[in-house]
């Protein structure tokens, strides 16, 4: 079968870039296992080196991306299991690519920022095997190496939390495993039976290629529903989606600091990179379909999230709840089926991975100092390490939405896009930016505000280091709100194609978009695009 | 009289009952492995049986493997029964159910 | 001729098998084996399989059972059973039972089946006469069943090298096997030579430090 | 010139940069003189760009620079860009002008404090984003600067943070704007939906024309209505405001008085073609609302006791008039009312800094009493913003004020007479203020109310109230010269004294209601107003100075709790409201994550009887197998047909 990736502009790329921002990691992780145990200084060298390595080539991936095309980038094709039609089939679009980027730059941040206090060797190799496993999602473009990857990054990220982890890790780690765990199970009935069916109705050999399957659309309605709700659960779980999200605040709140940026930065992207890829993409019509329902549950999730944010005593928690009510943006956008909409998800998901992850950053640094997260215990600290409760400020402003920072600009398009599409919702889910600013402004009143005693008065300030690590992401926070356009003309094509995908296969659905003049009934009608065009 | 293939499965299946009654009643481990044995015999008499009456030298190629196996387990099983018996020796299988769920 | 043989041969297997199942003395018990065994080689040079008689005379009777006399004899173990009672509330009619179950299903299977037999007749190769079947049977494993004899060599070789592991003297005392253990209701808690922790807790043992469990 | 017009926010905006990196290195004052060149410059360059326009013909004064684009996103496409027009430059001037008065002022009052620098970015930034407002080519620009000047407007309340209530203060009123601020958004969606555009160029065009459906644009309106009661502290959401005192004085001055509260007026004389095409309720409730709040807030300051508190009610009642401008359809004279009140506002508030700065802190109003002695030029100064805002003529605020009465009176008597009352209560509270403060005997030495330690009474016997330096006074001067002279842009004589309606024209899209009302029935209402104020200063002189009433009966604890409508709104977040959020994240824990804990207790369970099974009798699983073949013997027995 011959794969419909676009090589790179300029004929074909000669190093394949792909494959080694899966292999390089995993070779580092390797590197690290084999390395002499005299010298255990260099652990943390190779490691981060390794990364940066990575990171680099993600980076150069943004800037050599072609702007202008629609379909797959640096595609490569390698066969794996001939006889299943199962093949290491990589290729990145304007989807995958911030994703991919936001990986790269994540990685090294976090490993930079954050050392283990034991067992560094297996800490940093397990870092490194979770890199793989996640670029290996993000650039996979078969659906059984997908799900492989989906899968493989669980382990890592299991002994990361359970064993670098705080308090009652073990449980946290194990609910994760488990929750997720058994939310994709379904997934892979799902790949199966789509494979299979696909290859019935169209007559073909098995294959997994998931360009193949989403253009062939073969599955009848009914088929394709049952699915898409078989990766829907996988992915709703990932997410998470009300009321599947209750793994996320235990495994924030006892994941150590580098495990908490990478889950909320990288994570759970997969869930909502998923949704886009795979549930839209294969199945517009059972996407267009159910899309009510999750939009239901994304408004239910900001606001939920954010209400059960504002009363947590734990400051990890509360950050982890604030993610609860993110990702309901995400999924809002995602479900909107609009240019708008995606278009904001999209930019949602890499500003949520850089805000969160520097909030995570913050709040490990606090934890390293003050050995508590209870809020109670907190106070005044601002007093003592100005500093940082002015990057805290930056990286808070921006978690809340404000304009001219990156978080506003997705959750705009996220709401603009709703909007247009089914008005109430979006109307609700804007109440969320309220409460947004109420849970976060008063986590920061009493834990940077007021008078400070005790140990919060010494407390010591920013560190030069930790400034370094939080300075790319702060950068890119106050770059992405004034100039997110080559964020944008990079994901348009993609989400341009995917939208018309939709349009194609769904019967009578015109993209929600705006017109002149039009009129807002005041019924409300929920405009749901059904013939209207 | 004409000895049929039916009389040796017969027995071949009266063997392997009785084998298999043997290692659900004894309780030592040599005798138990013994009565595996017994059932193992059971099974090559059949293999053996149902080649002839077929006219195949499979059953025989099998009872041949079926040998091998069993002087194999028969090795790695007395080893173990060795390694247990130092450390308590007189132990009966019923007392060993440190692997108890 | 035949059925005598057969008559006579069948009363040695069972009988046989009876002692091994009765005897309390472990010996007498493997001197039992060694009878049905050796019937069972006489059922196969009936059935015109001289080369499986001869191996399993010599492997069987020759070698197998020496080793059980062998274990027997070292390790002390000859102590008679007590067969008298019985631990496991149930066992012993459970296993009539199952013995019995058993007997009847294959009967009826086998004798019902054989008449009406599916076989594909000579699939794999000829069966021979007597005077052949040592060379056709040799024919056989080595050439279209050499991988598989290949690999029963390295699975010997394995078992070898195993059993040598296992039943090796090691140094120090040994650590025996704890008395609750023993118990026939034995308490809750595991034996200390399994890992001591399974859960992945900081404390817990990492991939990098090498085996640390108890060799033994 | 107007090719420089980038560098209006852009000079602030630097300033703030450069504070940010070494605010604590340049330390004091060189950090407050830079930000104050920095506004300067922004103002000088206003000027100029002023200058260019007013030399051009009146349909030519209307243009947009775009600098580059910002969220272009499918259909959407947003630049970074800035509509300069007779409005928003009006905003420029007297933001960037007061401004930087403000600034220079906070020189002097700021001086000694150790977050000196940090004061000074956070203003600079203010002024960037409040620029950025006004500025700002599209709905979406504006946006920014709204939730910019709001987020200043949080840290700057919050600027003495150890202090509790300054930190709650700064957070109530964020959250509080936030949720005008939802209106806003809503609002853009709507437009965005309508107009497949959010620049004003688009947007104001079409809706002028007439495209657009009323039901739209009344969504739209109301909407940018909510947003608007937001951030200008107008009835519902007008409760921040008196909060947001907490503040340093100079804040309370630039952000709380003269710029970032109106912004509220601005937007809506931005869209005046969507209220024009909106339902003719949208109108009525805009002039409603606002003279509603204006009369709420004046019977509000009538019992403050705190001096900035009386200033703080009188801003959201002044604001109430411009809204009640706005309504009547009086946009000039809401943007009139606007910069004469930016300008005795901001001189009043810094009065009031100068003598709290004089008090060492003290800002109780009981307290004061004669300091026209110890600082002549704060009083002097104080007095003529006194008289601006009383309605005394021909002070600036008379000829605002009564231009928005006359439309008032224009458009119905009930809401001129709500007005008038408005007028007189002001009045009354402003010369209270006046005369407890100014006038009347030294009382600052004296026991107060409420039995105190003599020790402390003591201590307070050798303060010497002093006059503030000149980087303070000199502010109170120019400010009292435009508070003087502010009315001369627009004097209702005839059409070519309306020197601000001419000029605003080009804005407003002939939207501009033109009174009906005779010349004669004008010098009536002015003579009204004027004998109201009258009225209001001479009954405020006898209970105060005079002595011949007591303040108790005016003063309630009703009105000094604001009709106790923040206590119950607060009652209702920390009680039902607080107990609802509880109540869900019990049901977080309880309900959703016990679901699954549930799911695992009973996986546990099961397996709790599973493992019955796994006894560690090799016999017991012996027996399982043999039982198992005769199970599965059985099965095939059973399936086959033999």
């Amino acid at each position: 079968m011959t794969v419909p990736v676009t090589l790179a502009a300029a004929g074909a790329v000669s190093f394949p870039v792909l494959p080694a921002l899966i292999l390089v990691p995993l070779l580092g992780a390797l590197l690290v296992i084999v390395m002499p145990r005299r010298r255990p200084e260099l652990l943390k060298l190779v490691a981060v080196s390794v990364s940066v390595v990575t990171g680099a080539m993600s980076v150069w991936l943004f800037t050599a991306f072609d702007t202008g095309v629609t379909g797959f980038q640096f595609g490569t094709e390698q066969v794996w299991i001939r006889d299943l039609g199962i093949s290491w089939l990589l290729g990145i679009d304007g989807i995958s690519l911030f994703l991919v980027v936001l990986t790269g730059l994540l990685f090294p941040i976090s490993l930079l920022a954050v050392d283990p206090d034991h067992h560094s060797r297996s800490y940093y190799a397990w870092m490194l095997v979770l890199e793989a496993a996640v670029m290996g999602v993000f650039c996979s473009l078969d659906l059984l190496v997908f799900f492989l990857c989906f899968e493989a990054v669980l382990v890592p990220m299991y002994f990361l939390i359970g064993r670098w982890g705080h308090g009652d890790s073990a449980r946290a780690a194990t609910k994760f495993f488990l929750y997720t765990m058994a939310g994709s199970a379904l997934m892979l009935v799902g790949i199966l039976a789509l494979a299979f069916m696909h290859a019935d109705a169209a007559g073909e050999a098995l294959t997994f290629d998931l360009v193949a399957i989403a253009e062939a659309q073969s599955l009848s309605t009914g088929a394709a529903r049952w699915i898409f709700l078989a990766f829907a659960l996988a992915f709703a779980v990932k997410v998470p989606i009300f009321p599947l999200h209750t793994w996320l605040p235990d495994a924030h709140t006892e994941a150590p600091t580098a495990g908490s940026v990478i889950l909320a930065g990288v994570l759970l992207k997969l869930g909502t990179y998923g949704f886009l890829r795979f549930g839209l993409y294969l199945f517009p019509e059972a996407s267009h379909f159910f899309a009510p329902v999750f939009l239901t549950l994304g408004v239910v999730g900001i606001v939920y999230g954010a209400v059960v944010a504002t009363m947590q005593r734990d400051l990890k928690r509360l950050v982890a709840y604030s993610s609860v009510a993110h990702l309901g943006f995400i999924i809002l956008g995602t479900f909107s089926l609009n240019t708008e909409g995606l278009e904001g998800s999209l930019l949602q998901m890499v500003n949520h991975g850089v805000s969160t992850g520097a909030l995570f950053l913050l709040v490990g640094m606090i934890y390293e100092r003050r050995h508590t997260l209870q809020i109670d215990e907190l106070g005044g600290l601002q007093k003592s390490a100005p500093v940082m409760a002015a990057v805290f400020t930056l990286v808070m402003l921006s978690s809340i939405g404000l304009p001219g920072l990156n978080g506003f600009v997705g959750e705009f398009l996220i709401l603009l896009g709703a909007f247009n599409a089914h008005r109430w919702w979006a109307v609700v889910a804007a109440s969320g930016v309220i409460l947004a600013a109420l849970y976060l402004l008063w986590a920061y009143q009493r834990v940077f505000h007021g008078p400070a005693h005790g140990d919060n008065a010494e407390m010591p300030d920013l560190r030069i280091r930790e400034g370094l690590v939080l300075a790319p992401l702060l950068a890119l926070i106050v770059f992405m709100g004034v100039y997110p356009k080559p964020v944008i003309e990079r994901m348009e094509p993609a989400v341009d194609a995917l939208v018309e995908h939709i349009e194609r296969n769904v019967d009578g659905f015109i993209e929600p978009v705006s017109r002149m003049g039009a009129d807002i009934d005041p019924d409300g009608g929920d405009h749901d695009s059904h013939g209207e065009g | 009289m004409v000895v049929t293939t039916g009389w040796y499965l017969a027995l071949g299946a009266v063997l392997f009952s009785m084998g298999a009654v043997g290692l659900l009643v004894r309780r030592n481990p040599l005798v138990m492995f013994m009565c595996i044995e017994l059932m193992l015999n059971a099974v090559n008499l059949t293999f053996v049986s149902l080649g002839a009456e077929l006219g195949d030298l499979g059953g025989q190629l099998s009872v041949f493997f079926v040998l091998v196996v069993a002087a194999a387990e028969v090795v790695v099983g007395l080893a173990v029964i060795v390694a247990i018996m130092r450390r308590r020796s007189g132990a009966t299988v019923d007392d060993l159910s440190v692997l108890r769920g | 001729m035949e059925p005598a043989v057969f008559i006579v041969s069948a009363v040695v297997v069972l009988s046989g098998a009876l002692g091994v199942l009765l005897a309390r003395n472990p010996v007498h018990a493997a001197l039992f084996l060694v009878q049905t065994l050796f019937g069972v080689a006489v059922l196969f040079v009936l059935l015109n399989a001289t080369f499986l008689a001869a191996v399993q005379v010599v492997v069987y009777a020759g070698a197998i059972v020496i080793l059980f006399l062998f274990v027997i004899m070292l390790m002390g173990v000859d102590r008679a059973d007590d067969l008298g009672i019985e631990p496991i509330a149930g066992q012993r009619p459970l296993a009539v039972v199952t013995g019995a179950s058993l007997l009847g299903l294959t009967l009826v299977v086998m004798l019902v089946a054989v008449d009406g037999s599916t076989g594909v007749r000579a699939a794999n190769a000829a069966l021979g006469d007597a005077a052949d079947n040592t060379r056709r049977l040799g024919e056989a494993l080595f050439t279209d069943m050499v991988y598989a004899v290949e690999l029963t060599a390295i699975l010997l070789t394995v078992a070898v090298v195993g059993a040598v592991a296992l039943a090796r003297r090691l140094k120090g005392p040994l650590q025996p096997i704890p008395v609750e253990a023993v118990a026939a209701v034995p308490a809750d808690e595991g034996a200390p030579d399994l890992p001591a922790s399974q859960d992945p807790s900081p404390e817990g043992r990492s991939p990098d430090d090498t085996a640390s469990g108890d060799p033994a | 010139m107007l090719d420089l017009i980038w560098l209006v926010p852009g000079l602030p905006l630097a300033g703030f940069l450069v504070l940010t990196v070494a605010g604590r290195r340049i330390g004091e004052p060189g950090a407050g003189w830079l930000a104050t060149g920095a506004l300067t410059g922004s103002f000088l360059v206003t000027v100029g760009v002023h200058l260019d326009l007013v030399g051009r013909a009146v349909d030519d004064r209307r243009s947009v620079t775009t600098l580059f684009e910002w969220v272009p996103a499918g259909d959407l496409s947003v630049d970074v860009g800035f509509l300069v027009d007779p409005l928003a430059l009006t905003m420029c001037l007297f933001i960037t002008g007061v401004g930087a008065l403000i600034h220079m002022y906070a020189i002097g009052y700021m001086h000694g404090d150790v977050d000196f620098g940090r004061f000074f970015a956070y203003m600079n930034l203010f002024a960037f984003a409040m620029l950025m407002l006004v500025l700002g080519d599209s709905l979406l620009l504006t946006f920014l600067g709204w939730e910019g000047v709001g987020a200043c407007s949080y840290l700057l309340i919050s600027f003495w943070f150890t202090d509790e209530a300054n930190a709650s203060a700064g957070k109530k009123a964020f959250i509080t704007n936030r949720i005008g601020d939802w209106g806003f958004m809503v609002a853009m969606f709507a437009t965005f939906f309508a107009f497949g555009s959010l620049d004003y160029v688009d947007v104001l065009d079409a809706a002028a024309a007439g495209t657009v459906a009323q039901t739209t644009a009344t969504l739209i309106a109301v909407m940018l209505f909510v947003g608007a009661v937001g951030k200008s502290a107008q009835f519902p959401l007008h409760l921040w405001l008196p909060d947001a005192m907490a503040g340093p004085t100079p804040v309370s001055a630039l952000i709380h008085a003269a710029t970032m509260v109106t912004s509220g007026v601005y937007l809506l004389t931005r869209v005046n073609p969507l209220i024009a095409d909106a339902a003719g309720w949208v109108p009525d409730m805009i002039a409603w609302v606002g003279v509603g709040t204006a009369l709420f807030a004046a019977t509000a300051a009538l019992a403050q006791t705190d001096i900035k508190k009386v200033l703080a009610y009188s801003t959201i009642s002044q604001l109430g008039y411009m809204f009640l401008a706005v309504g009547t359809g009086a946009y000039v004279a809401a943007v009139f009312h606007m910069i004469t009140h930016a300008f005795f506002k901001a001189l009043l508030f810094l009065g009031a800094g100068s003598v709290i700065h004089g008090m060492d802190g003290d800002q109780d109003l009981r307290h004061y009493g004669g300091l026209r002695r110890f600082m002549p030029v704060t009083a002097t100064t104080f007095i003529i913003g006194w008289l601006a805002i009383a309605g005394v003529p021909p002070f600036a605020g008379f000829w605002s004020k009564d231009e928005i009465l006359a439309f008032a009176w224009d458009r119905s008597p009930a809401l001129w007479l709500v007005g008038l009352v408005t007028a007189v209560l002001t009045a009354f509270y402003m010369t209270r203020q006046v005369a407890l403060t100014f006038f009347g005997r030294y009382r600052y030495p004296e026991p107060q109310t409420g039995g105190e330690d003599p020790a402390t009474v003591a201590a307070r016997a050798d303060h010497r109230p002093h006059e503030s330096p000149l980087t303070m006074t000199l502010p109170l001067v120019v400010l009292a010269v435009l508070a003087i002279g502010g009315g001369l842009m627009q004097l209702p004589f005839s059409s070519s004294t309306k020197r601000l309606e001419a000029w605003l024209e080009p804005s407003l899209f002939g939207n501009e209601v033109h009174l009906g009302l005779g010349a004669g029935t004008q010098w009536v209402l002015a003579a009204v107003a004027v004998v109201g104020g009258a009225v209001g200063i001479a009954l405020a002189l006898v209970v105060y100075l005079q002595r011949r009433i007591s303040d108790r009966a005016i003063e309630r604890p009703l009105l000094a709790d604001a009709w106790r409508f923040d206590r119950y709104v607060s009652g209702f977040m920390g009680g039902p409201g607080r107990r609802g959020f509880e109540a869900t994240t019990r049901f977080d824990e309880r309900v959703v994550d016990g679901a699954v804990w549930g799911v695992a207790g009973i996986v546990s369970r099961t397996a709790g009887v599973l493992r019955l099974f796994h006894n560690g009798m090799v016999r017991t699983y012996a027996a399982g197998i043999g039982v198992g073949a005769v199970a599965l013997l059985i099965w095939f027995l059973t399936r086959s047909t033999l």
